[in-house]
């Protein structure tokens, strides 16, 4: 009997791990081969680890990154390292070992990076870093001093934080619940930051934050239930990170206590519903759609790996965050820059000094500057 | 259960070729995942650069395992090994800055703690070794966070030098050496299986029961507390989240490496050894092939059970009277 | 590791009086718990809506808690509940987009039950303890969902949310309360699990099958999750995958319950205790959120309250054993008259 | 088969891994009788009567009820055939109610609607004891506020209840006073009145003789012979059951007994709750026998020597001077050995190989610096192993395939290798082999002679018998007699005392 029952799931077993591993393989594989068939010289391939490859932000973000690689003709390897450190460590050695030219990452850690330059260094490969700002001058100088580093970039997230707060305040709110990443991540103090900046700047006060329950839309949702029962004048819930899970349940806790509109929200990061939020004037702002970075970078290493390159010293680019304010403007942005691509491969094409010649790094900055909802519409003319 | 006693005398022949199947699945395991990974990437997984790769990613796994062997084998389980790992770190990172000695010594001193702790918990208080372990788990995890409120806790630039694969081979070494020598040949070890497969007989032999355990959780947080040092030199930080998940891992490899799930005479050091490495390879080999978080933890997931399945139904055929 | 349940479940039926006093005594304990709450904080603690909010809250630990107590009592451990839980919230979310409210059901229900089954299933094969198989399953479950939904958000539409507020929160709680009281109190299952706990060779030699008992336990387990799960998809109105042991942290609450409830089964009822229990443990969070103490002391909180409570336990158990002994001997030594 | 047979027992065989308990028994119980079944502990007593209430199940063989073979799995379906057991040991559960316990397993009966009417249930409890001439406990009642007697009463309230064709009655008697003994007896006896039949076991001839109309007599696991009526003389049985003339030759031969007067182990007014002031000296090369029935307290004094519990009140002193035995570390630490009762799961590791087991409690002895290499360990294993003839394939056999004699050589080994000069052994023979039984015997005397001091606690009286040099009869918890060794000393006058 056992015996039998063991084998049935042996079969199982078997059935599963095949069907799990070669619908992964099939979109890795898939990745290579497209890179493979749209350039001449595949030679070329660029690494990229990162904490998800689904999800309503890193979505994009590798779209984005996967059609300038088409575009410009290199294969890409993404590998995913759910936000552990030693994973993302881990990852980067592996890419490297596969033959990846460029591996791109977010540093966990301002502390990772020394180590992060040095693997790569020791193994002659470029490495730069997306959604990562060099704040500190010891960081800085350790990238600055490789030969290795292209560049990063990285977007404001005390401004975002702020500009998520402006809002609340725009639409009257002044008394703050708050949701936040764990703290202990570089992003999460620089939200902070930004928060502490607007609270002084139109005297508002984060009466709570809450950092734990934030994993599951019920526990969010209780928690504000929770917040609203114990600070019953709060009028404005800010989500600074996990939007994806806080947001439905911050919504649905508000609906059940009646409170939709009265207590204003708005978030950093994008997520599914936000169209559907506005719509229902259910939410006020939000942040987000840094989604291009991985191209940008993608942009700089293969021009270097091809030989002709953009630029000789490492680069520090800042790129743009999209505010979402209103109905229109998710609509737009879900259409235009969601469900297509903001910039096409062929438009990543023309990036590509070989393909293009008069490219040059001005370009690419002024491109970079422009990145906005209204940018891709005329570009993709779409009014 | 009785009934299972009707053919106890029978089927010697099957149970050998049983006995020795379970002795040998291991090594064809570690065969069939090295071979496997290296045709799958053309050859990529075996070159030497990646093998080292292999060994520094596996070197705290190598540890903890080879600790974790003397509780798993009389019948207990640590399931805060990653969150020691995690909390030993942040606390050796954050004294690295004054200095890298005494950092090193209090990340084994934390680590001792809080194995002491455990082992209190479950050998005097003799609350369920899972579940005390488990709420340690949360406790760390959450002492954590509060310990990172500043951020992630990096490490002091001279502890960079010490990520050096040459020292972490001598060391792994003489760890494995040690632990080898205490779990064949040492009265210690003897008891850890001894209780493993009888724990009132053990007792009624004038053995120590209490004592076993809490020097078995002890030595585990200890050797966490080591994992932890290196970890962080490693990733150049400690964060909320270091050694996340890292006691499954250990529980995976010993399954893997053919330890018996409740520990007892069947326990061999091979196992640690062996399922360490099965485990390492296996992970470069899965994140080589490009599969994501989620077809990694089911590969790895579904391993763990059909192996578990497998050796244990065979063990239940093999000594029924263990159950009766 | 029967935790000595035989000696903690005890029921008094058939003494009213005695059965009322009890009943005030236990429920002194959250009262005080939130007294002291309402000293430290008593702007937001003395008002209605918090404690109607502490009430509803509890709902969804309790009903998981009732679904654990028939294992724990029995010496095992299910912790894959909350990995099925968020895997059912997820399937009838994806349903629900296609039929409606009725897909919310139907969607967790079914997919507690086909997790119940696999459970048993395996455990039928290989008779480990059910702690480390559901280990295992955490995993297998938690990635399920996540390469099910690729990792992002799902939400219903609100028109299907009302399960989550009152009262739809409350009828099926009370439902599921009542239905579980029958089973533990009438139903054979409930009888044979009352057995087993109490020992395991008597109760199989009076021909109780102890497999399929804690089988079916496990079942009951998984489909009371669904239920849980009912409610929580309707009140959080969204769902996302969890990775690795994240699901088991959802449901630390429900396991501390569970062993509340034991511990005060001496004086009530299992089903109420437990009910008790799960109060206790929503008005420790919302106190947490109430003091905003930073939100990290939560699981330091949770976890040493855990390990607080199978202290007492345990330590109970022995002084129990003591006190029987001492007894004993001095009634021997009054019979022989040496004092 | 003729109608006024009730049973047929054929060719019932039955081994537990090694030890054969059944060997081909065979014989038939008659409708309406009550028929006695006796036989020295690890005569397959109790393993027969397992069998026919379906909690073991036979190796081969059939049992006919009837004229119908009957394969029961469980006790509840040997119950729908009308066979009902009352077993040796507690058969009650702690932390549920009276009635709960009498109807366990079988609650179905009272379902309506789908639940368990537990009003109905406690009703026909009520019914089910007051049958039985009980109504001073309530069904209602958790059974852990009851004592052992009434928990006995109750199991016996349980089997009558169904109004089984055949009661087994398993060595219940021991465990009841003597009001209890006569509502058993009354049970019985209205078994008889409608025509049932009665399987009743026990040690306690006279009372059989009183009771039964007819008895079996079973020796290792053999069927000896049946009796009926007046042949039925109490003398004769016991011969059948040991086989021999008691005294026998390879018991001892001696017949008085040479101690010294070192006194090695002393116990002064001890107290438990199991104990009352036992007071006794154990002296060197001296054999003290513990003799009573099964709950008469002298496992627990066996256990309390060993430091597995503590005296409440009293000391315990080993060569002369006062000692706390915390733990059996202790003990040992005093060269104290113990053989416990239950051997497979205390005494022994089954799951070990032989050598680590022998080596176990000896490994501070062998090793150096704490490390035991395999070499000393093979050599010290192999010289006990040797001493005591133990049979085995090898040293790293596992103990679980060994035969329950050489399990039990096995312990001693142990504590001959530690060295312990005192041995309190519990039940060293039960369930072993006549062969071995002689071998362990002969043991025991060269120890003596060698000057060890053994406690040999038994519920085998020829046993004690023959191999004492002292008896202590034991009598709820207290030491009701002692005997100096002595030809005169028979059975049925230690009996007297026990009961």
């Amino acid at each position: 009997m056992l015996k039998k029952v063991a084998a049935l799931f042996l079969a199982a077993v078997l059935a599963f791990s095949l069907v799990g591993c070669s619908g992964q393989a099939q979109s890795s594989s898939g990745t290579q081969s497209s890179g493979a068939s749209s350039s001449s010289s595949s030679d070329i391939k660029i690494g990229l680890t990162i904490y998800a490859t689904t999800d309503a932000t890193s979505g994009p973000m590798c779209k984005n990154m996967q059609a300038a690689c088409d575009g410009m003709g290199a294969k890409l390897v993404i590998t995913t390292d759910n936000q552990d450190l030693e994973k993302e460590v881990s990852n980067i050695e592996n890419l490297i070992a596969n033959g990846c030219k460029a591996v791109f990452c977010l540093p966990y850690s301002d502390n990772s990076i020394p180590r992060i330059a040095s693997i790569c260094e020791k193994a002659g490969v470029y490495f730069g870093f997306y959604w990562y700002d060099l704040a500190t001058k010891s960081t800085h100088d350790v990238c600055y001093n490789s030969k290795y580093f292209l560049g990063n970039i990285y977007e404001d997230d005390v401004w975002s934080a702020y500009t998520a707060m402006q809002t609340l305040n725009k639409a009257g709110a002044s008394k703050i619940g708050m949701f936040g990443l764990p703290t202990g991540r570089t992003t999460t103090t620089k939200r902070d930051e930004g928060i502490q900046k607007a609270c002084k700047e139109y005297n508002m006060n984060v009466l709570v934050t809450d950092r734990v329950n934030t994993n599951t839309s019920d526990a969010a949702a209780s928690s504000v239930e929770s917040m609203i029962s114990a600070y019953p004048n709060l009028d404005g819930i800010v989500i600074a990170g996990m939007t994806q899970t806080c947001l439905p349940g911050v919504i649905q806790a508000l609906k059940n206590l009646h409170l939709n509109g009265k207590v204003k929200v708005a978030c950093i990061d994008f997520n599914e519903n936000q169209t559907e939020y506005f719509e229902k004037g259910l939410i006020n702002g939000v942040i987000g759609g840094h989604f291009t970075g991985c191209a940008w970078l993608a942009v700089l290493a293969i021009n270097k790996l091809q030989g002709t390159p953009l630029t000789d010293k490492a680069v520090s680019i800042q790129d743009q965050f999209i505010v979402l304010q209103s109905a229109e403007d998710a609509k737009n942005y879900t259409s235009y820059l969601y469900n297509e691509l903001p910039y096409t491969k062929d438009e990543f094409a023309k990036m590509s000094k070989k393909l293009n010649s008069s490219f040059t790094y001005d370009d690419l900055l002024k491109t970079i500057k422009a990145y906005s909802v209204s940018d891709v519409m005329t570009r993709h003319n779409k009014t | 259960m009785e009934q299972k006693n009707n053919k106890s005398l029978s089927s010697n022949n099957s149970d050998r070729w049983m006995g020795i199947f379970i002795n040998v699945f291991p090594f064809v395991g570690l065969l069939i995942v090295i071979i496997g990974f290296s045709i799958f990437s053309s050859g990529a997984t075996i070159r030497l650069s990646n093998s080292i790769e292999v060994f520094n990613q596996s070197f705290a796994l190598l540890l903890v395992t080879a600790a974790a062997l003397f509780l798993l084998s009389q019948d207990c389980l640590d399931m805060s090994i990653g969150a020691t790992i995690g909390m030993a770190g942040a606390v050796a990172a954050y004294i690295s800055k004054t200095s890298i000695p005494i950092a090193f010594i209090s990340a084994i001193a934390v680590g001792l703690l809080i194995g002491l702790t455990n082992g209190f918990l479950h050998g005097v208080l003799g609350i369920n070794a899972m579940i005390a372990t488990l709420a340690m788990q949360f406790i760390l995890r959450g002492l954590l966070l509060i310990v990172c409120q500043s951020g992630t806790i990096g490490i002091a630039i001279g502890m960079y030098a010490l990520d050096n694969t040459a020292l972490k081979f001598v060391i792994c070494a003489a760890f494995m050496v040690v632990c080898y020598l205490f779990f064949q040949y040492h009265i210690y070890g003897k008891q850890c299986k001894a209780i493993g497969a009888g724990k009132t007989a053990t007792i009624q032999s004038g053995v120590n029961v209490t004592r076993v355990k809490v020097i078995g959780y002890a030595f585990m947080g200890a050797t966490a507390g080591l994992a932890g040092f290196f970890t962080v030199i490693r990733t150049g930080a400690a964060m909320y989240n270091t050694g996340n998940m890292v006691e499954f891992d250990v529980l995976i490899a010993l399954i893997l490496g053919g330890m018996p799930i409740n520990g007892g005479a069947d326990s061999h050091f091979r196992s640690a050894i062996i399922g360490a490495l099965i485990l390492g390879v296996l992970n470069n080999g899965m994140i080589m092939l490009g599969l994501g978080t989620y077809p990694q933890l089911i590969t790895k997931g579904l391993i763990f059970i059909f192996v578990l399945a497998l050796t244990f139904t065979m063990r239940y055929q093999l000594n029924k009277n263990k159950r009766l | 590791m029967s935790f000595g349940l035989h000696t903690i479940v005890v029921k008094e039926r058939f003494k009213m009086n005695k059965k009322i006093v009890n009943f005030i005594v236990v429920l002194m304990v959250p009262v005080f718990l939130y007294l002291f709450f309402l000293l430290l904080r008593p702007a937001s603690f003395g008002k209605a809506s918090t404690i109607y909010i502490i009430f509803t809250q509890s709902f969804i630990t309790c009903i998981i808690a009732w679904g654990m107590q028939f294992l724990v009592s029995m010496g095992e451990f299910d912790l894959a509940v909350g990995a099925e839980m968020v895997l059912d919230c997820i399937f009838a979310a994806l349903l629900s987009a296609r039929i409606g409210f009725a897909g919310i059901i139907i969607g967790c229900i079914v997919c507690a039950f086909v997790c119940g089954v696999i459970k048993s299933a395996l455990y039928r094969m290989m008779r480990i303890p059910i702690m480390i198989l559901t280990i295992a399953l955490v995993y297998l479950l938690g990635a399920t969902g996540g390469l099910v939904t690729n990792s992002s958000a799902l939400t219903i539409k609100s028109a299907y949310t009302f399960l989550g507020r009152a009262p739809g929160n409350i009828i099926v709680f009370a439902i599921t309360g009542f239905v579980v009281y029958l089973l533990t109190n009438g139903s054979v299952l409930g009888a044979n699990v009352r057995a087993v706990s109490g020992s395991v060779s008597i109760a199989r030699n009076n021909g109780i099958h102890v497999e399929s008992t804690k089988i079916k336990s496990l079942i009951l387990s998984s489909m009371l999750a669904g239920i849980a799960a009912i409610i929580q998809l309707s009140h959080g109105s969204g769902v996302t995958p969890s990775v690795g042991l994240d699901s088991i942290q959802n449901i630390m609450q429900p396991i501390m319950s569970v062993f509340i409830g034991f511990v005060m089964a001496r004086y009530i009822n299992i089903v109420f205790s437990i009910f008790i229990g799960s109060i206790l443990m929503s008005i420790i969070s919302n106190g947490i959120t109430a003091l905003n103490w930073s939100s990290s002391i939560y699981n330091v909180v949770v976890g040493a309250i855990l390990i607080v409570i199978m202290a007492y336990m345990n330590i109970a158990e022995i002084s129990v054993r003591r006190r029987e002994e001492k007894t004993g001997a001095m009634k021997n030594m009054k019979e022989c008259g040496t004092i | 088969m003729d109608s006024k047979t009730l049973l047929e027992i054929q060719h019932i065989s039955k081994s537990f891994s090694q030890t054969k308990a059944l060997r081909e028994v065979s014989f038939n119980i008659m409708r309406g009788e009550v028929r006695g079944l006796v036989g020295e502990n690890g005569s397959g007593k109790s393993t027969l009567s397992n069998i026919i209430a379906g909690v073991y199940c036979q190796d081969s063989g059939k049992i006919i009820l009837n004229g119908k073979e009957l394969n029961v799995s469980s006790p509840i379906e040997a119950e729908e055939h009308g066979i009902a057991l009352i077993v040796q040991e507690i058969g009650t559960i702690e932390g549920v109610s009276v009635a709960s316990n009498i109807f366990l397993g079988s609650e179905k009966k009272f379902v309506s609607k789908g639940l368990v009417n537990y009003r109905k249930m406690n009703e026909e409890a009520k019914k089910a004891l007051n049958e039985i001439g009980i109504d001073n406990i309530n069904p209602a009642l958790n059974v852990e506020k009851l004592n052992l007697e009434e928990r006995k009463i109750i199991e016996i309230a349980k089997a009558y209840y169904i109004h089984p064709k055949l009661l087994i009655v398993d060595e219940t008697a021991n465990a009841l006073s003597s009001h209890g003994r006569s509502i058993l007896y009354s049970v019985i006896k209205s078994v008889k009145e409608y025509g049932g039949t009665v399987l009743f076991i026990t040690h306690d001839l006279e009372e059989l003789v009183k009771v039964c109309d007819g008895v079996t007599i079973l020796r290792d696991g053999i069927y000896i012979d049946t009796c009926y009526g007046e042949k039925m003389v109490i003398n004769d049985l016991k011969v059948e059951m040991v086989g021999r003339e008691i005294n026998d030759h390879y018991y001892r031969t001696d017949e008085e007994s040479i101690v010294s007067d070192k006194v090695v182990l002393g116990v002064t007014n001890v107290y438990t709750s199991a104990l009352k002031n036992i007071n006794f000296e154990l002296h060197e090369g001296e054999i003290l026998g513990l003799g009573g029935l099964s709950d008469c307290g002298m496992h627990e004094l066996g256990r309390l020597l060993f430091g597995l519990d503590q005296p409440y009140s009293g000391t315990i002193s080993c060569y002369g001077e006062t000692k706390k035995l915390k733990n059996p570390a202790e003990a040992i630490r005093n060269s104290i050995g113990y053989l416990s009762k239950n051997r497979d799961t205390e005494a022994i590791i089954l799951q070990s190989s032989i050598k680590d087991n022998i080596c176990l409690c000896s490994l501070d002895k062998i090793s150096k610096f704490g490390f035991a290499f395999p070499a000393k360990e093979n050599v010290f294993s192999e010289q006990w192993i040797n001493k005591l003839k133990i049979k085995l394939k090898s040293k790293s056999q596992y103990v679980a395939d060994l035969s329950g004699g050489n399990k039990q050589k096995v312990v001693l080994a142990k504590w001959l290798g530690r060295g312990s000069s005192i041995l309190v052994l519990d039940c060293p023979t039960r369930g072993i082999d006549i062969g071995v039984k002689e071998a362990i015997y002969e043991l025991m005397n060269e120890l003596k002679d060698k000057g060890h001091a053994i406690v040999l606690i038994s519920e085998e009286l020829p046993e004690l018998i023959g191999m004492s040099d002292r008896i202590l009869i034991m009598k709820q918890g207290k030491i009701v007699c002692e005997k100096k060794r002595s030809p005169q000393i028979t059975e049925s006058l230690l009996i007297k005392d026990m009961i």
